[in-house]
């Protein structure tokens, strides 16, 4: 099944539990190892591509994280995976191994694409190799789409003990205030996320399912079902919705319906065998839609997404 | 101590009673230089005055955040100050254009308060003539920047009304040494909000901050509360003043953390 | 006074001399040592974010271009810069000895961002210090914005011998057919130009002007004289047209207009008087609009757009 | 040999007849499925049947190439199959909305070839109304998928018409055998345009390929001619059979390089 997750830092399951309730899994946001207040404001702008944030990482620290949110999260949330973040490889490993003994935690997703931590290859797998040293939960790989080579990150990634990818995080952007001119964000630059994401995040979930067998969560800019089974074609087991949130609270649920729907207008009975087909395996009978869609005769075609030229 | 009185307040985001609806706009009111927006209501709540509701049309990405101006049956109205590209599309609806609007969110002003006063000042007029409803009438002080934009005052008939150069916080000042006890609740331009926490710590203040979510999703309305960034729109919008403008700092500059520069 | 250029592939002053006219400086597509046929259709695609090309450096190799084209530019276009490109420090060290003789070319664009060519902060610096070693001529180095630190690679490149920068190339991403779920492009991905890129590129000459004291020509998703102004505002002291060309061949004399007239209405004489603002300079009297604009009175914010946070 | 006629031709990109103009929808006829779109023609050339306009309208990035299908006084008139965003858009168009027009461009069919015999299959058939009226009737054939599709056929008042399964070669083939001389001039999707090849290697082929800028700009529109890849807006779109299907392939299956699979 395709699961629909969170961005992580998109939403907070403790203050909007209605809308974490249409998640298959929530992702916390990123928690560091000391506590952090964030950058000042202004923390946001909007463009017509997409808009920036700035939040600065704003968490409790992995320790009050575990003591106060833990708990609650462990109550409300049937499945649970915790963002962890930092500025070093030890970083990271101190929040996974704070988190190795609690059963509630599903998976760890280790941002490593945090806009104040460059992620070469090398540092990457890094990250991930100290993490896998302290934990044996699932870790998946957040990764920039600002690298020159993102397959190779992911490669390194995998081989030092990623259990699948994150795909992506946000890119560096800037917006002016039309008046003044000055950089509305006080970081001035700030993460662009949103529209403007799309075509990009679709090309970095192409070119590490090919490059790995990682499994893929797919974000960025997705704001339509239309969008989400896109991602899943390119090769993304699961999609996480990030900025729709903010304008949309009901796009879980929105979401998961439209991306059926749009797996079965072309003849397949569900996005999972979209993403099945897109891995180049054959589809069963009922797996292939009882409603045709408009477009079933397109199936034949479907099946060579992934190999592309 | 009025400071723990805001923690009372049951967290409606948890409790939820936010609903996203897809409405239609019913009218659209020139009101000097703002727009009266009319929106069917729905199943919306209309909240309590100054609480607020996301609204997004077509073309924003974002939604903006806009408090209930006025909750007539099967309608909500909000006062809207076309300053930007978000306020812009708002107060450029036509009766018929669909709109989504979610909401209520935040905490509004607290209506048991001691005496209230109102305390308006320029688009902050906006949250108060449902405010003056449900409080039937509390005395009201509201500053202008101009004529035209005085012209809004109408909205709430037992307003006394200055202009620049005159500022609320004179009227309000005189206000306070009569009745000392009296509680203001506040809405406006950052500077006006600074004064009239300066005058009374006890006031309750309607805040703003740049918000992408407004129901604590995002944590860019971090606003400086208890003397620690916190999200505005689940801390506040209103906020006791005391909260923002901690005593130690009440003689230093403003600190430039607290509010959007106009 | 600020420029107006073609960007780089998305022009051929020899095809439609009307439209270069239009233009301050003439930008070459990227010439390769050898020719390009270049990559198999369909080379382009659409979406609401932006526009993919995968024309893979069509053209017809330096020697033709010295022989075959460079003539006639001479003739016809009165500032030319070269744009160079290959898939080694020697390739670009080859396309600038061969051009280093001819007076018509005013300036060499190093096309380090080439998608087949990876360029990590050394390899572009050392591109440009081989170019640099057989030519006098000023080299730009055009730099990729899917860089986790682009302002160390500019500041790479100030110390190698650039002498400008050209911000940015394009992004790589991934269109997919709606109704096949395949890739438009043969090659699968492509580079993503148009409005996605805006606020990609405005971030990264805001940072390269922060970072080298090299003229920035700014390009990326400008469509109007108000984004053009984003980017003087960020530090770019000149403008490249790109996408935009193609929709509107007019785009050069409209850019220009509406570019003055929107330093103009806040309270600037000039484009280039707003850039020496971004700068830190103080404007002479003669410098300040003589027709104050609407907003005359952020004059002094506008001198704090390049100090930012 | 025919091969050289189409170097002989101005090269208009270079000569420029080519203009940009903001002009008005001034009507969008259903025609069976397909839309005929009339714009007013302002100050533009309608150029030589089979040149094309680049045709852009919001929401959209890039313009869509389109041939001229007619040529009304004051009015230049656009047939468009609705087959994705960009065509929908224009189809969508009302009377009185704005539209971005560039050109003519490109090189048109030759209006002097040898006993010229006109043929189109499906939307191929929007050049040729303009087409065949320059030609004073010449004969013209045409093939359609469906009789909805076949209700266009009525923009060729003496056209013959064929429908699936019958294929328009087959009247073509006939034609060529009492005509040996005859020049088909033909538009219509790639297969089609293949068979007319093999029939006839001097036949005017109007090729399609995606097209960014239809100025020779982007190099986006790259099609096999003479054995090498070329922008098809400078070289055709109308392309001599011999130059797309080069004789040493003409038995192997067609490069797939060529034509916009549909
Ligand atoms: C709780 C609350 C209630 C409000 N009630 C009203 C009201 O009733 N009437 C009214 O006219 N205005 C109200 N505002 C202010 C209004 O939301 C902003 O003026 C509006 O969001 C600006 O958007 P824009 O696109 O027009 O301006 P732009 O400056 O172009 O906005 C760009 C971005 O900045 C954000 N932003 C900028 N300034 C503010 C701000 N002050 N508050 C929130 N976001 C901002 C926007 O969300 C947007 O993402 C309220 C703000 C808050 C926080
Ligand atoms: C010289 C020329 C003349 C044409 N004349 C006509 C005409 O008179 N009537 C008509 O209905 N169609 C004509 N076409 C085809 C028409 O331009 C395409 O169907 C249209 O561009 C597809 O755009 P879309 O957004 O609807 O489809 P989509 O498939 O959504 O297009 C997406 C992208 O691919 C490009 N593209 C895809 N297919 C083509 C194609 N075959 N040709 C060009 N670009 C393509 C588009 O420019 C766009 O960038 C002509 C094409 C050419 C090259
Ligand atoms: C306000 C905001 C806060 C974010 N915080 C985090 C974070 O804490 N950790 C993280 O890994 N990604 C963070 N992201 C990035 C998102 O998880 C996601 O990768 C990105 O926004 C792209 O998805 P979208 O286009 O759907 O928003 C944040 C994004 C936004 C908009
Ligand atoms: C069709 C096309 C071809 C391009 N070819 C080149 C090229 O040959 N060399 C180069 O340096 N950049 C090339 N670019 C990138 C542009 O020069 C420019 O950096 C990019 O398109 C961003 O600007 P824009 O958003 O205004 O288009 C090309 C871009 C497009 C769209
Ligand atoms: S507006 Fe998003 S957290 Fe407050
Ligand atoms: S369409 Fe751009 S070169 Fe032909």
């Amino acid at each position: 099944m395709t699961r629909i997750l969170n961005a992580s830092g998109c939403l907070d399951a403790l203050a909007a539990p209605e809308v974490a309730d249409g998640l298959d899994v929530f992702v916390t946001k990123t928690v560091t190892p000391l506590p952090r207040t964030g950058n000042d404001p202004i923390r946001i702008a909007e463009s017509d591509v997409g808009m920036l944030n700035s939040i600065g990482l704003a968490n409790p620290g992995i320790e009050r994280f575990v003591a106060e949110y833990l708990p609650e999260l462990a109550e409300r949330i049937p499945s649970l995976w915790v963002s962890v973040g930092g500025f070093s490889a030890e970083d990271f490993a101190l929040c996974c191994a704070a988190l190795d003994g609690y059963a509630c935690v599903d998976a760890i997703e280790l941002n490593v694409s945090c806009p104040n931590v460059t992620a070469p290859a090398d540092e990457a797998s890094a990250i991930v190799a100290a993490a896998r040293g302290v934990t044996s939960k699932p870790l998946y790989a957040k990764l920039s789409p600002a690298l020159p080579d993102i397959a190779s990150v992911a490669q390194a990634a995998e081989q030092a003990g990623a259990r699948g990818l994150s795909l992506t995080n946000t890119l560096r952007g800037l917006i002016l205030d039309p008046a003044t001119l000055e950089p509305i964000l006080a970081t001035a630059t700030g993460g662009l996320s949103g529209p403007a994401l799309r075509p990009v995040a679709l090309a970095a979930v192409y070119a590490c399912a090919q490059a790995t067998s990682l499994p893929i969560v797919g974000m960025g800019g997705v704001e339509t079902g239309e969008h989400a089974l896109a991602l899943i074609a390119a090769g993304a087991s699961d999609v996480a919705l990030g900025t729709v949130l903010f304008g949309d609270p009901a796009a879980p649920h929105r979401i998961r319906t439209e991306l059926e729907e749009a797996a079965q207008r072309r003849g397949v009975a569900s996005a999972a065998g979209v993403f099945r087909m897109a891995l180049g395996d054959e589809l069963s009978a009922s797996e292939v839609s009882s409603k045709p869609g408009i477009r079933g005769d397109l199936l034949p075609e479907l099946t060579k997404v992934a190999v592309g030229s | 101590m009025h400071r723990h009185d805001d923690r009372r307040r049951p967290t409606r985001l948890r409790g939820m009673n936010a609903q996203l609806a897809h409405l239609r706009v019913r009218g659209n009111e020139a009101i000097g230089p703002y727009s009266l927006l009319h929106v069917e209501r729905g199943q919306l709540d209309p909240g309590v005055p100054g609480q607020f509701f996301m609204l997004r049309t077509e073309p924003l990405l974002l939604p903006r955040p806009m408090s209930l101006c006025m909750a007539r049956a099967g309608e909500l109205g909000f006062l809207i100050d076309p300053t930007g590209k978000g306020t812009e599309a708002l107060a450029r609806l036509d009766p018929g254009d669909r709109i989504t609007v979610f909401g209520p969110l935040g905490h509004g002003f607290p209506l048991d308060a001691t005496d209230p006063v109102i305390v308006g000042g320029g688009i902050g007029i906006a949250p108060l003539p449902y405010l003056s409803e449900s409080l039937r009438g509390a005395p009201a002080l509201l500053g202008f920047r101009s004529d035209a934009h005085a012209v809004a005052g109408a909205l709430l008939p037992n307003a006394e009304i200055v202009i620049d150069p005159v500022r609320v916080t004179e009227p309000l000042a005189e206000h306070l040494v009569s009745r000392p006890e009296a509680t203001p609740l506040a809405c406006g331009p950052e500077p006006m909000l600074a004064a009239v926490g300066r005058l009374a710590s006890h006031a309750w203040l309607a805040h703003e901050a740049p918000m992408a979510c407004g129901y604590g999703a995002c944590f860019g309305c971090a606003v400086r509360i208890d003397g620690e960034l916190k999200r505005l729109c689940v801390e506040g919008p209103t906020v006791l003043a005391g909260r923002l403008y901690v005593p130690d700092h009440d003689s230093s500059p403003l600190p430039s953390a607290v509010g959007v520069p106009a």
